[in-house]
């Protein structure tokens, strides 16, 4: 499977998620540098975590305008598996790819460290490795992850099934606990957690792994005939 | 050329944060008289005059400036600026 | 802020203008001998930047040549960027440390901001990958609203800084004391991973080669900063505050990816950043190590700003800027890559033979010195030197013991000292985890970077303690060495290297210059017997403020090598039922202590003693242990002394102990003595370590049901809940910041 | 009540690195009749009538809302508000 891996100016986590494609996976992976990207070739889609343009403006907002954002769309309705951790997260929403925003976290402070999330939607694309209910651990790192939507949006997600994972602890003040939330075809999920930085359990954690593994299983089961 | 004056601010009913710290802090400083603080951002464009600046500035603004999910803008244009 | 541009040479001469710009008399008299003129305005300026303490090392350099810089493994030592250190298959570490102290006074967030820019500049200009950052901070007491002020607004910055160029910030450390109220310290240390056929040096080589500028367009920005940093902070600062430089972390990202592309080139012959007085000291200082001339024009300099002087452009410290030399005729290639991230890059000027440093500007020749004047010839000073009296007195005091009823109030109190208090406030606001190789992260004794595609790992600290400086500067020079060493050695690492960021008060005071005299003999000591040379470090001087001088804080900033990723160890308890062992005897020293300062409000008296000797030893029996495999954690007794390193060691798990401690407990609760770490190892190891480590003494165990007890003479005096001391100890930042 | 209207702008000269990335990003856009972009803050603050406010707010702006190092401000006050 081959996974390509956006580079917008700013990103920081690319070579995170490339690893992690590449070392704890053994997947293909590419870099895809924004301006000369054809994603038409790729079996999904990873936009990184960081601070493209400088998170200046709004986080994820400069380059949800770019142009290599017309093909992430047209992928996206195709069907191509898209994630977007952090900065990554960040840009779908801006781009309109998932619903809602990010604010500033409550407390004003950008953060660092391990959380305990719970799985609760495991019949996602993204998510089938896991178990219902499950609880993992995974590292946050940001300064706006306050996820934010309006009464409506937040009961369509609901209804929906389409809040992946809640904090066991909400650090940010994100509505309802989000963590990450897939659109409503399933095939774009959003996380501020980072899955990328627990491959290797030396890192304090691994239980990001199994995010990359359902991706992988998914597809193999959808294009490889009796794989 | 023309200037474009751009206030952003967070929508009624999104917390502010910001604005609560910064009225704590007052607070603590014995500025008590200060009942409630909003903070948003403030823009200058300068803008050619042959643009269609009324126009255009509404579509920066939704493409680029605000995001309608969490922010107002409002904008004052002053014409005749010599940069 | 000086504006004339058409000052006269003789006006300068007569009206003494130089001396604003921070030049002596004698200095300037200096100059017009080494040109066999007037030097103009342009001129004048070069000199006084570059003959700044910050650029010249001019009071200094009697002192840093005595620094042991030489081993097998220094692949380069202190001149470039940054040292570099050999770490075997091919790689290379590369590390180095810089002071912002006076721009974070009066811009905490930009002050130190900037100051993590120009660091991480430093390190990718040698060519290496940055992979890591920490810092060494001080700040007055966290009652007033100003410290606190300074505090939030420096940590945002670091923060700011870093989280965005995606370098992680893994360590550093804090120390509170009210020598620094006004004039707080902030150093940074960045380290980078190179391949060792990647390193570049900052050389002009190559006459007739040309000169790229790259990055961002210099604006009026920080002119005279170095200056600025080479003075006291009086009330005339506020009247230099536009000199206060803004950083753009996100053209730093681009920058680095940038640098690390043309790295490759084998166009690119020379590179090196622009840090403090920009363009010129970058310039200058390629050409001169080269044995090189150069030659700008400053018509081609990208300018942010209209109708800039040459002084301007020349002095101007707009961050996140780099000079290049390149091979004549290949520089589109380089200038390709730049353009790729969206960055500027332009052909400036030439190498030129005549090792004249000469400026072009609307077609005239502005400036034309000779290049070595700049740099190797810069004036260099021995200042008089003078004990202090109050050392005298110290000396002669009688140790001093502290009077301790309680020893849980005691400890409870300790542990909220802000000093010794959980850093996590400021650690958990820096993403510590970025590029997914920090295997420890803040908050334990070193920090643990894994080195990826191979089964090693680095490990890096900053310490000293600057009570022991100020009470015996020679001494606590020795010991801000080995304790950071001490803390390498714990979490499993070899001691490789150290950086140094030597921060005193006004040299021109005998004996604030006795105090770095001292620190550096001490610290001269301490790197020899360890064999950990110095390869890099920063110098920063006039730390005073309302005329009295900070305590001596001579920085080290250290790296490690962890053979093997088995034999990273953590700080903490492992296991309930493991062995507590103490290394290493208490005896009465409170000199300088937290104790000391908590219950009389200041320090004095002798220092701890140090025998390097032992230290080395200890360290040496220690790390042999860890690479065997018996020790299950590992901390140093620093501050606080037994009683607070036993408490850091349960938090994590929230375990308790049962420990029994014989003859003075407040001795061995509480005193600093030195070279002593605390380790866990599990029961059936016993034996085996204390075979292999001298000077053991067994405490207790490590228990399940999550009390911290202390036992003298079957007597219980500490007995209380791991979790309420934790709560104290993670509580009290925050808690005063509220 | 009163009103205050404050705007917060970096001083002339210094680096406004939002500013530039907002007025690539218009061109990207096609908006290249924008000339210069400069980012600041804007704050909403809610006074008590009886505040000496014009007094306070002076003191207010230097000593915390904005850094007189690198910052300009001004404000407008707004009299009679109804909250
Ligand atoms: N300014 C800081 N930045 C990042 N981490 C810090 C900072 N200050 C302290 N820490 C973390 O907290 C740990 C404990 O600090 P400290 O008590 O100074 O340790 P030690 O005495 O072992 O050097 C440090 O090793 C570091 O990991
Ligand atoms: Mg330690």
């Amino acid at each position: 499977m081959k996974f390509a891996v956006v580079v917008f100016p700013g990103s920081n986590c690319d070579r995170d998620m490339y690893y992690a494609v590449k070392d704890a996976l053994g997947e293909e992976a590419d870099f895809v540098w924004y301006q000369d990207a054809n994603l038409a070739n790729y079996d999904a889609i990873l936009l990184p975590g960081g601070f493209s343009y400088g998170d200046y403006l709004r986080s994820g907002a400069i380059a949800s305008t770019s142009h290599i954002m017309d093909q992430i769309k047209t992928e996206a309705s195709n069907g191509t598996p898209i994630l977007g951790v952090c900065n990554g997260f960040q840009v779908l929403l801006e781009a309109q790819l998932l619903p809602g925003a990010m604010l500033r976290n409550e407390r004003l402070k950008f953060m660092c460290h391990q959380e305990g999330l719970i799985v609760q939607n495991n019949q996602t694309l993204f998510t089938s490795e896991y178990a219902a209910l499950e609880t993992i651990t995974l590292p946050i790192a940001h300064g706006e992850g306050n996820y934010f939507c309006d009464d409506t949006t937040y009961q369509q997600l609901q209804s929906n099934n389409q809040i992946v994972f809640t904090y066991e602890n909400n650090p940010n003040g994100s509505i309802g606990d989000i963590a990450g939330i897939v659109n409503k075809d399933g095939n774009v999920l959003g996380m501020m957690p980072h899955p990328e930085r627990a491959s290797d359990a030396i890192l304090g954690s691994d239980d990001g792994i199994k995010l990359f593994q359902s991706i992988v299983n998914n597809w193999r089961e959808t294009y490889v005939a009796g794989a | 050329m023309k200037k474009i004056n751009l206030y952003i601010t967070l929508k009624q009913g999104v917390l502010d944060p910001q604005g609560k710290a910064v009225q704590e802090s007052l607070h603590t400083l014995g500025y008590t008289a200060v009942k409630q603080a909003r903070v948003g951002k403030y823009m200058e464009l300068i803008v050619e005059d042959d643009a269609n600046v009324e126009q255009q500035i509404e579509e920066m603004c939704t493409k680029l400036l605000a995001n309608p999910v969490i922010e107002d803008y409002t904008y004052i244009v002053e014409e005749g600026i010599v940069q | 802020m000086l504006q004339a541009l058409d000052i006269s040479p003789e006006t300068i001469e007569q009206e003494k203008v130089y001396r604003e710009m921070g030049l002596t008399d004698s200095e300037y008299t200096y100059i017009t001998k080494v040109l066999g003129r007037k030097p103009n305005f342009t001129e004048t300026g070069i000199f006084s930047v570059m003959w700044s303490e910050h650029c010249s090392y001019k009071t200094s350099k009697p002192l840093l040549k005595k620094f042991p810089t030489k081993a097998p493994h220094v692949l380069q030592g202190p001149g470039e960027g940054a040292g570099v250190i050999d770490i075997g298959d091919g790689q290379a570490v590369v590390f180095k440390i810089e002071s912002h102290n006076h721009p974070s006074a009066v811009e905490p967030y930009q002050g130190a901001a900037t100051g993590v820019g120009g660091i991480i500049r430093d390190v990718f200009s040698m060519g290496a990958r940055p992979i890591a950052l920490l810092n060494s901070l001080r700040f007055g007491n966290l009652t007033s609203s100003r410290v606190k002020y300074l505090f939030e607004g420096i940590v945002d910055g670091i923060a700011g800084y870093g989280n965005c160029v995606g370098v992680p910030t893994v360590g550093g450390e804090i120390q509170f004391d009210a020598c620094y109220d006004g004039n707080p310290l902030v150093n940074a240390m960045c380290v980078g991973l190179i391949d060792q056929k990647d390193i570049k040096k900052g050389i002009a080589e190559g006459v007739g080669n040309t000169v790229i500028y790259a990055g961002a367009p210099t604006g009026r920005d920080g002119i005279h900063g170095a200056t600025f940093a080479s003075e006291d902070l009086s009330e005339d600062t506020d009247s230099k505050r536009p000199s206060v430089q803004v950083g753009d972390p996100f053209m730093e990202k681009l920058l680095i990816e940038a640098c690390l592309e043309v790295i490759h080139s084998e166009a690119l012959v020379g590179m090196q950043d622009m840090g403090a007085a920009g363009l010129t000291s970058s310039a200058s200082e390629m050409a001169s190590k080269a044995g090189t001339g150069l030659e700008l024009n400053l018509d081609l300099v990208p300018q942010r700003e209209l109708d800039m002087t040459p002084y301007e452009l020349m002095l101007s410290e707009s961050q996140e800027r780099m000079l290049l030399v390149v091979k004549k005729g290949q520089e589109q290639e380089i200038i390709q890559v730049f353009e790729k991230y969206g960055l500027q890059a332009v052909a400036v000027g030439r190498v030129t033979e005549d090792k004249a440093f000469r400026l072009l500007h609307n077609g005239q020749v502005v400036a034309d010195v000779p290049v070595d004047s700049l740099a190797e010839d810069a004036p260099v000073y021995h200042k008089p030197s003078n004990v202090p009296e109050y050392f005298d007195h110290f000396q002669n005091m009688d140790q001093y013991e502290p009077n301790v009823d309680n020893a849980s109030e005691v400890l409870k109190a300790l542990l909220q000292q802000p000093t010794i208090a959980s850093k996590e406030w400021v650690y958990d606001q820096y993403d510590s985890m970025v590029q997914a190789n920090t295997v420890v992260t803040p908050g334990s004794d070193a920090a643990v970077i894994r080195v990826r595609g191979t089964d090693k790992a680095l490990a890096m600290t900053t310490d000293c303690n600057s009570r022991y400086m100020y009470l015996d500067p020679e001494t606590g020079g020795k010991i801000a060495v080995a304790e950071a060493a001490r803390n390498i050695v714990c979490s499993g690492g070899k001691p490789l290297a150290l950086t140094d960021g030597l921060n005193f008060g006004n040299p021109d005071k005998p004996e604030n210059f006795w105090q770095m005299e001292k620190s550096v003999d001490g610290m001269c000591a301490a790197s020899r017997q360890l064999d950990t040379p110095v390869i890099s470090g920063n110098v920063s001087l006039y730390n005073e403020s309302s005329g009295k001088a900070i305590f001596p804080t001579p920085i080290v900033g250290m790296v490690g090598l962890i053979e093997s990723l088995a034999h990273i160890t953590p700080s903490f308890f492992q296991e309930a039922g493991d062995a507590i062992y103490v290394i290493g005897e208490a005896s009465v020293e409170f000199g300088g202590s937290e104790l000391q300062s908590m219950l009389e409000g200041e320090y004095f008296g002798k220092a701890p003693s140090i025998d390097l000797d032992v230290e080395a030893r200890r360290q040496q029996q220690l790390l042999h242990a860890i690479q065997q495999g018996i020790i299950a954690s590992a901390h140093d007794i620093s501050e606080g002394g037994l009683a607070v390193a036993l408490a850091e060691s349960l938090f994590d798990k929230e375990f308790g102990c049962n420990v029994a401690v014989t003859n003075d407990l407040t001795v061995q609760l509480f005193s600093e003595s030195q070279s002593r770490f605390l380790v866990s190892v599990k029961q059936q190891d016993r034996v085996t370590f204390e075979q292999m480590v001298e000077d053991v003494f067994y405490l207790g165990n490590v228990t399940i049901d999550g009390n911290y007890q202390i036992t003298s003479e079957d007597k219980i005096v500490i007995k209380e809940p791991t979790q309420d001391l934790k709560g104290l100890w993670k509580g009290a930042i925050p808690c005063l910041l509220k």
